[in-house]
Order: C-alpha cells, then structure tokens, then sequence
C-alpha cells in the first residue's frame, strides 16, 4: 500500500506492476485525466495546488480505509500537482484482489474520497484573456468537536 | 502564545500571503482566529464565517482550542481527483 | 471500438493506450487473471478454449452495448485463450469517457458479459494426479423462439 | 440436408470429437438433433436434454428448424474471464 503527491508526470502502466499476486483474480487501474473542457467552456490547461503534507496523510488514511473493503493491501495510489496539460493524468489508483467486486468497489471509493476530502484544488487555465478560475469544490467533512 | 496560518488556492488569494505567524492569547480557538482576520479587513474580510480549517494537518472544528506553536490552515472546498 | 480473441499474451499497459481522448477525464483498464486457488484448492495453471468465430462476434456485440452506456467508442477487449500460468492475464477491458460513473459503470458491465455469454470455457489444472476439470460456468441467456 | 455440428468443452469431451457432419430429414429442429444424439448412445447419452446450442455462431432456441448447411454448436454453460 502506497498514497502520495507528486509533482512528476505520472507512469500510469507502472502503477498495475505495484499491484497484483498470485492469490488475485482481478486488477484495477484508474487514471484521471485533464479535459479539454469543463461546464461546456474550453479548457487549455490546468494547475493542482496542495496543502502537501496533509494531503499525503489523507490519501494515506482513504488507501487504508479502502485496503479494508478490497480486503488486501495491494492498492496504490499517487496525485499530480503543478501545472498539467490537456490528457495528462491528474491521479492513477492501482489494487488488486481475489475477487472482481472488492476491486471495483476500493478502486471507486479511493476516487470519490479523493474529491470529497484530499485538501488539493484545481485551478482552470482558459484560452485567450479569461483569467484563471478556482474550480467550485467539495465541503471536507469536518470532526465533531470532542466535549 | 504563536499560532501559524497557512492559506491554501481561494485563501491564499484574499491573504494576499501562503503564510503569516499570528500572536494570540491563550484560550484562543479557531474561530477567534476567523473573527479576527474577517474584523481586520483587507481580502481576508472576504474569508467566510466558518471555513475548512486543519489544525496540525488534520480537518478539525472550529472550536478546536489553539496551543503556541499550532499549524492553522484555511482550507477552500477541496477539487483534488 | 475493438474485441478480439488471442492466443498471445495480453500487453495490458498497451490497451490504455488505445483509449482516451482529449474529451475525456476517467480511463480504467480492468485485468482479469489466473488465481492460484479456486474454491480453497491449490491451482497451478488453466486452459481457455473458445468458440473463436462466435467468441469473438458476441464480445463485439457485448463491446457495443457497452459502448453506449460509455458514451464513447472508446473501448478495447481482449479475451486470451489456450494455456495460461498462474498470474497471467486471461482478460483486459480499457474504457474511457469523459466522465468517471460511465467508465466504471461500462467497465463492470463488459466482464459481467463476458462471464454471462461469451462461449469461452475454463480448464482447471492442479497439482500431483490430480485430473483437469472444466469449471462450471453460466447458462447463457438463449433468445425466445420467433413465432 | 447435412448438418455440421460442433462440440464445446466438456461436450466435446462426451462427444469425443470436436465436430462431425450429420445426414438429418428436412424439417428438423435443433431439438431433434439433441434427441438423435442422445439416443444414439456412447458420451453424448450424457448430453442434457436442453443444452445451449447456436446455429450459425448466434445462440438459437432449441426449437429452431435446421437448413442444409446449417453449423449447429453444442455449448456448455461458459466459464470465460
């Protein structure tokens, strides 16, 4: 199991080579990737800031979280900051495990933590004059105040 | 007691700064931290009441009770993935 | 679009080069491979055999259906056949789209297929005398009889 | 007519053949064949009453009516993936 913030482009293709064994029956590798347009309007490119030690211990604790549901520990996953390119892959999560379900399962929920938590943000670079823009995100869910 | 400020993308913006160490009294919380950067004006008048905040790189409340030496980051909705 | 049947080894990390487009933001690639175990007992390698020219028909017609439900053409299966090693790669699906609930959504629904109708059968091998065995599989949907 | 029928898997195994061509009356279904086949004794005694079959590589219902030249394939439940 391996969670962490690069500022390298990222091999992708190596990410399954981290995973796998001779007990699993499945892989998964999701990567994602810069678009080319965002709300209909054209996007030239894009730039991930991090809060980056954070960032790290979050992506540590959701690869943990999501080892639990795939019910190995033959999962990676790495986020891209700095500026990226229209195709650039912006994230890669890599698991592997017996059985196809737990591997769809951890590798979709790595995702969508990663949206709803991992402190990154996105700003959108556009053609032309339009000046950059903080993309609209998602409210991390904050601990309830211990009494 | 010293606390440190980070400001992260829509923040750091209004900041103005990524950082800045701010002396406050004993007691304080995070929210009195909030209260008293929105009071003091500039672009951080524009910080909402009750932001994201991460106390030693972890999502706490804003009733989290500071300590001298504690990392405070102001955090925008996240857009990592 | 492309599903094929092969006899060589699958090149995984070459299938996601074949999908992806400056349009899209999710790419995944499932691999299917040979566990050493099934059932609690010890395997030591498989054999695939195929209906090859049907094989091949209704992964193109599974490719299809999935590829509306992607929303994009861009879509590669390939179904190794023959004698496989544990650890080797029986099946490899690459997709990708714009969006991620389509990616994995289509990703899931071609090996679901797959298992279901495609007239693919698997020979177990284990150790020692142990005799081959043919898994028990799917009873695939067969079409009502036209009036 | 004549009818080319193919054997699959653990059919091929009852079958002992992978594929053999049958002299078969106009008229008769896929239904018949799996009769025939059943009837005449050796491995394919054991084939189901109803198993899986396609007619020219696309899975048909065991009531579809053969032509000459029809390929008629045997398939056991599939294990692919």
């Amino acid at each position: 199991m391996r969670a962490w913030v690069t500022r390298d482009p990222i091999d992708a293709g190596a990410l399954l080579g981290a995973v796998g064994a001779p007990a699993d029956g499945a892989a998964l590798l999701f990567v994602g990737t810069v678009r080319d347009h965002n709300d209909g309007r054209p996007v030239v490119g894009v730039r991930y800031e991090a809060y980056v030690e954070m960032a790290e211990r979050v992506l540590g604790q959701i690869a943990a979280e999501a080892a639990a549901r795939l019910g190995t520990d033959r999962l990676v996953v790495v986020h891209r900051i700095g500026e990226l390119a229209v195709g650039e892959a912006s994230v890669a999560i890599a698991v592997s495990s017996p059985h196809r379900a737990e591997a769809f399962d951890a590798c979709r929920f790595v995702i969508e933590e990663i949206k709803r938590r991992v402190p990154i943000w996105k700003e959108e670079h556009y053609a032309g004059d339009e000046a950059p823009r903080w993309l609209a995100g998602a409210i991390p869910p904050i601990p309830e105040a211990r009494p | 007691m010293r606390i440190r400020l980070l400001f992260f993308a829509l923040y750091r913006d209004l900041a103005g700064v990524p950082e800045m160490e701010l002396e406050t009294r004993p007691g304080a919380t995070a929210a009195t931290i909030v209260e008293e950067l929105r009071r003091a004006g500039g672009g951080l008048a524009r910080l909402p009441e009750t932001p994201a905040v991460a106390v030693n790189r972890e999502y706490a409340p804003l009733s989290t009770v500071l300590r001298d030496g504690d990392e405070l980051a102001f955090l925008p909705p996240v857009a990592g993935g």
